[in-house]
């Protein structure tokens, strides 16, 4: 049950189609009141996926080609427009003030790899696919906080105004998909979109709809966050769930991983929020302060180091990090454009290494401390070895011992 | 607890059911023949090359990120000679070593296990140094290890000895000075019978369970203890004629000939720019 | 792990396998991995001897695979592959049928890819089966027929004909051709305006 | 997954307490490990170039650990296993007890030379694995 | 302060004893919780002069309305929901269903149409019957193919046989079931 990115509510004249707000919450660790996830959408959204009803008598196989024939150009025509109309946006790489927001990318998860670093340690790193991101719709931050569910603040914190940018990821068969759905992308000259995601962004770093967003919008070496749900567990004990000791497995009847006691015999009532066994996962969670290591520009994919929320091919949100030291300080604003292309200067090779001409690899940018596998293996010198010897700790110790 | 494995199935080629109102024949007449004409494709590739094959778990075979891993891959293999070796060949690692003087380590056993796919793949050499049995595992791809030879290119009867813990040291010691055997090309891979007898117990683990090939008969040796209570032992052995789990976690011939000419055309280019002229796709039984 | 590395890998089976086995209702019998794998063994070898079986369709979704599998064996290693001999003695303990497979059903797809079978479904029949105090209580069989193709037997599905001239057909495809037409107009008049 | 408390160990210096554990079979197990778990209670468990306290013969002796038997999901790439618990006893300053180290050691050990005790410990090995 | 207390309890007792009185009305059938509470519409003036009278606490458990149901669990938000507004989406038409192109019967669009199958059902049961006449026990096995003739049909030509083991069936060809010719 592959759930989509879609489910909040929309009221208001205008059938704006908006995803759920992802503003990770802020800051404190709220105490989770109610239901953590709604699995079950409210009956009141409008439906996402067409039902089509199968007919006594099949088309032909000549009309079938030319339906996906006309499909397949009206995709072209979209990306062609929205490209040729991306090109007199003002891109420019800038320093980003403190409490700008840029607009993040709609990623997918396709699974994990190890790097190793220039003194042989290795990274685990998740490899994020950027899979056709457009700029569906960008609204203004009142027109968007009275059309949703969440109060004014939202809109109007200390940042200043946010505006809503719904990010579309992954283009898909159109005739799947309900009118309603489909309007949206009509309207911002983009082909339809599989995957939503939405991000609140400053009013300096806009972009404008139907912009492509790119995998060099984030830089190598940058902070991201990552937003997206958990692994789905499913119903799962309290030892699972919340990391319980259980009990013994001798000496105790029919009790192994049960929860135990649940309160005091004064309370004469469970307090809310007890923590025992039910679903497990698939719940909005954000890890922050990811470093990107690797990003292939052909193929569109970010390696960051650690691990994100989710399962390999579920879709992910990706952010900017906000922590202090981690913040990005200059990057291309409000997003990357072909016109930033920059000619990277030829890294300096030591001699022996094999230059593999540049038609025979994919045009990737690599973190300074990578290695790379193009080059021979690590050779230690005695250089390392003397770094590696930290400061000494036991002087003090020795010192005191001696009568 | 059950963790849900994927919940898409692999998306099969155009054929569901053929309860669709018109059932597509199946494709005829594709010779069976022809497949076996592809050229330069080595039959035992699943053995020569296990880092190759796909993940056992459906949800993590992505097709993208296998390709991003094999570049990789090959970009190391065209670095260092990875040669070919097998579970129960002698093999000598070097890698560079940042704490010894010399800045080189080298350790010479016989591999008793290769586990894990693509740049994950990590093997575990083992020999018996003073009588310490003594165990290192590699990653395959680790940009510190300089060189791998393999001194003895042989298999067992079994693809994974970790009994050999358990078993009488002289089974796992191997002179660090031992002076490689070459493989004549061309000739099958020499299978070694031998049987491997364990020290008394308790052992790791019960080998007397498991049905290892190259291990002469454990039942005599286990502890009485371990045989009154066989019959509470959940033996599950019918779990082999499972085909379809099998099926599930095995590799299927249509990936391994695209894997080979994944390799056989990035070996093409870099022959042709001139770069290098190793062979990465190469089997010592059916050198040409 | 135990068991030498099997020779050459097979083919893909041609038939869309779920992702983990299907629980099998097998009357709580104990271990259930191995009365489900019973269960499976019997329908295979109904299947080979009759060619064409009609069963529930959750077990004829299950066991079509194993069919195909074991046809699948018989194809590419013959029935001198000790693999094959070791499958084939567990899943047809019926010895005249290992015959009959290696005689007459492996040599129709010789030359043929996977899939080896065809699954129709049948519409779902409700049958009553009692009443309660006023409520009745009825019961859906959903029927799978699995059949080995090559049979003897007539077909299930006719030849499917050709059917262009249908109102829709007509309709749709000059609708199709005009918005085509448009479309491209729009393409040059956005890209003659950048 | 590592030495923990009541773990059996070998002793592999010439130390003569070391020596008549051997001989009398009483081998020496591990009473503490000197880490910082994540909780007090829970003590985390030893492994290559730790320092644990060890009781030996009726008596308590601190012990660096030269050679640990880690389980298979967690070892290292390059570090080598031994297939047995391997220590050094040291005496109440730190210094080590015997004057020579019978066993090869592993070479991931000569990263912690900087600290003073444990080169001490370094320099009576003779074989590096 | 009190006053409130004590207009509380009065309010209470109100309520409750013409719950009381209708529980001890022996004579009338266990009414449903809902007609308690009609009466206790009613004007409280008259309320307050009939007193509860039940005989003894055995008696008041005979009385069986004492066990009406109470909900058990929270109905969740999702499912209160669902029962408040989607009535539209809980019946859902059966929209998947087809002709069949030969005998115009009506079944759904993934379904084969049965009564085209129950023909064929027939007709194979009655080959199959035939090609199970062989005793496996005696050492017979169905290691050749099979071809079926039906009754007045002329020996078939030894191309198509070629070494098949041919049944008879009594009765003539269906015309649906086309003869096996070469090209197959």
């Amino acid at each position: 049950m592959l759930r989509s990115l879609i489910s909040s509510a929309t009221t208001g004249p205008t059938q704006e189609w908006a995803g759920r707000i992802l503003l990770a919450n802020s800051g404190y660790i709220s105490q989770q009141r109610g239901r953590r996830r709604t699995l079950t959408p409210v009956p009141w959204l409008p439906p996402i996926k067409e039902h089509i009803p199968k007919n006594s008598f099949d088309l032909s196989q000549k009309t079938k080609n030319l339906l996906d024939d006309v499909i397949k150009k009206e995709t072209l025509a979209a990306s062609a427009l929205a490209r040729n109309d991306s090109q007199e946006t003002n891109v420019a790489i800038i320093d980003i003030p403190h409490s700008s927001r840029r607009v993040g990318l709609v990623v997918r998860k396709i699974g994990m790899l190890p790097q190793w670093t220039n003194d042989g340690n290795r990274i685990l790193c998740t490899v994020l696919e950027v899979d056709e991101n457009h700029v569906v719709s960008v609204t203004s931050p009142d027109s968007w906080y009275k059309a949703s569910a969440v109060g004014k603040r939202k809109a109007f914190n200390r940042h200043g105004p946010m505006w809503r940018v719904t990010v579309g990821a992954g283009n898909d068969d159109p005739t799947k998909y309900t009118l309603a759905y489909r309007r949206q992308f009509a309207r911002a000259g983009v082909p339809t979109k599989e995957k939503l995601g939405c991000f609140l962004v400053t009013e300096d770093a806009l972009p404008h709809a139907g912009q492509p967003l790119d995998a060099r919008h984030f830089a190598v070496g940058q902070h991201v966050t990552a937003t997206g749900k958990t692994i789905d567990w499913g119903f799962q004990g309290g030892m699972h769930r919340w990391g319980m000791r259980g009990q013994p497995t001798r000496r105790t009847t029919k009790s192994h991983r049960r929860i135990g006691s649940v309160g005091s015999v004064g309370d004469a009532r469970i307090w809310p929020g007890k923590r025992m066994p039910g679903h497990m996962g698939y719940e909005w969670r954000t890890v922050s302060g990811l470093e990107i290591v690797r990003i292939n520009n052909d193929k569109q994919v970010i390696y960051v180091k650690g691990s994100v929320p989710g399962d390999i091919g579920e879709t992910l949100l990706l952010k900017d990090c906000l922590q202090d030291e981690k913040r990005l300080k200059s990057g291309p604003v409000p997003t990357w454009a072909p016109t930033l292309e920059t000619i990277q200067e030829e890294s300096e090779l030591s001699p022996e290494e094999i230059v593999v001409p540049k038609n025979l690899l994919f045009n990737e940018t690599f973190s300074s401390k990578l290695f790379r596998f193009t080059s021979p293996s690590i050779v230690f010198t005695d250089a390392d070895a003397k770094r590696a010897t930290g400061r000494d700790k036991t002087k003090a110790k020795i010192a005191k011992v001696k009568k | 607890m059950f963790r849900p494995a994927a919940r898409e199935v692999v998306k099969l080629p155009t054929r569901y059911f053929s309860c669709k109102s018109e059932p597509t024949r199946a494709v005829t007449a594709t010779k069976k023949a022809s497949r076996e004409e592809i050229a330069g494709l080595i039959p035992a590739f699943p053995e020569i090359y296990p880092d190759f094959l796909q993940s056992p778990v459906w949800n993590r075979r992505n097709a993208l990120k296998e390709e991003l891993e094999r570049q990789d891959m090959l970009e190391r293999r065209m670095n260092i000679d990875i040669p070919e070796f097998y579970v129960g060949s002698i093999v000598a690692v070097t890698s560079s070593d940042k704490n010894l003087g010399s800045k080189e380590h080298r350790f010479v056993g016989i591999c008793i296990r290769r586990e894990k796919e693509g740049l994950l793949h990590q093997f575990t050499l083992r020999n018996t140094i003073e009588n310490i049995g003594v165990e290192v595992l590699y990653d395959l791809y680790n940009p510190t290890i300089k060189k791998i030879e393999t001194l003895k290119l042989e298999k067992r009867l079994d693809s994974d000895l970790s009994y050999l813990v358990d078993a009488l040291p002289e089974y796992s010691t191997f002179d660090f000075h031992m002076e490689p055997q070459a493989h004549p090309a061309g000739t099958p891979i020499p299978v070694n019978e031998c049987k491997v007898k364990l020290k008394n117990p308790p052992w790791t683990r019960r080998w007397e369970i498991s049905s290892y090939r190259g291990i002469d008969d454990t039942w005599t040796q286990a502890t009485p203890w371990y045989k009154r209570k066989l019959h509470k032992t959940l033996v599950n052995d019918y779990e082999k004629y499972d085909l379809i789990a099998n099926y599930r976690t095995s590799s299927t011939k249509e990936q391994e000939v695209f894997v080979q000419t994944q390799m056989q055309k990035f070996e093409k280019e870099r022959h042709a720019a001139g770069l290098t002229r190793r062979r990465i796709l190469k089997s010592a039984a059916s050198y040409k | 792990m135990s068991a030498h590395r099997v020779a050459a890998s097979l083919p893909r089976i041609g038939v869309t396998i779920g992702h983990t086995p299907q629980k099998l209702k097998t009357g709580g019998i104990e271990p259930s991995r191995r009365a489900r794998l019973e269960v499976l063994r019997r329908i295979v070898t109904r299947t080979v001897r009759e060619e064409r079986v009609e069963l529930k369709w959750n077990r004829a979704v299950e066991a079509r695979p194993y069919v195909e599998r074991l046809i699948q064996l018989g194809v590419e290693r013959g029935p001198l592959d000790e693999y094959t001999a070791e499958m084939m003695e567990w899943w047809l303990p019926e010895k005249d049928l290992i015959t009959k497979m290696h005689e007459v059903i492996v040599p129709r797809f010789q030359n043929r890819d996977s899939p080896f079978t065809s699954l129709f479904r049948l519409p779902p029949q409700r049958l009553q089966q009692f009443i309660q105090n006023k409520r009745e209580v009825w019961k859906r069989y959903d029927i799978g027929v699995l059949e080995i193709d090559g049979n003897p037997f007539p077909a299930i599905q006719a030849a499917h004909q050709e059917q262009s001239d249908s109102i829709l057909d007509v309709l749709l495809a000059d609708a199709l051709r005009n918005h085509q037409i448009t479309l491209q107009e729009k393409l040059e008049a956005s890209t003659e305006s950048k | 997954m590592g030495i923990h408390r009541r773990t059996r160990l070998n002793v592999v210096d010439n130390s003569a307490l070391g020596k008549e554990a051997d001989t009398t079979g009483k081998l020496p197990y591990c009473i503490h490990v000197y880490k910082q778990g994540r909780r007090a209670k829970h003590m985390p468990h030893a492994e290559l170039g730790d320092k644990i306290l060890v009781a030996i013969r009726g008596q308590m002796r601190k012990a660096y650990v030269v050679g640990a038997n880690t389980h298979v999901h967690y070892r290292k790439h390059g570090v080598p296993v031994t297939d047995q618990n391997m220590i050094v006893l040291l005496d109440e300053e730190g210094n080590p007890l015997g004057n020579r180290i019978t066993a090869p050691i592993p070479t991931k050990l000569m990263a912690n030379r900087a600290n003073v005790q444990f080169s001490k410990v370094l320099a009576l090995a003779n074989k590096y694995i | 302060m009190n006053e409130a207390r004590a207009r509380f309890f009065l309010n209470l007792r109100q309520s409750i004893d013409p719950l009381l009185r209708v529980l001890s009305n022996k004579s009338a059938p266990p009414p449903s919780l809902g007609l308690a509470f009609d009466i206790s519409g009613m004007p409280p003036a008259t309320l307050k002069s009939s007193a509860l009278t039940y005989g003894s606490v055995g008696e008041m458990i005979k009385d069986f309305s004492i066990v009406f149901g109470v909900p058990k669990y929270r109905t969740s938000k999702p499912k209160k929901v669902t029962r408040k507004f989607s009535f539209t989406r809980l019946l859902q038409p059966i929209d998947n269903l087809v002709t069949c192109p030969a005998c115009s019967n009506i079944h759904p669009s993934d379904t084969i149409c049965d009564a085209c199958y129950s023909k064929v059902h027939k007709l194979t049961s009655e080959i199959k019957k035939k090609m199970m006449e062989y005793n496996p026990y005696v050492g017979e096995k169905q290691d050749r193919e099979v071809y079926v003739k039906f009754k007045g049909e002329s020996e078939a030509p030894a191309a198509v046989v070629k070494g098949k083991r041919v049944i008879e069936l009594e009765k003539d060809r269906p015309t649906w079931f086309k003869k096996l010719t070469l090209k197959e």
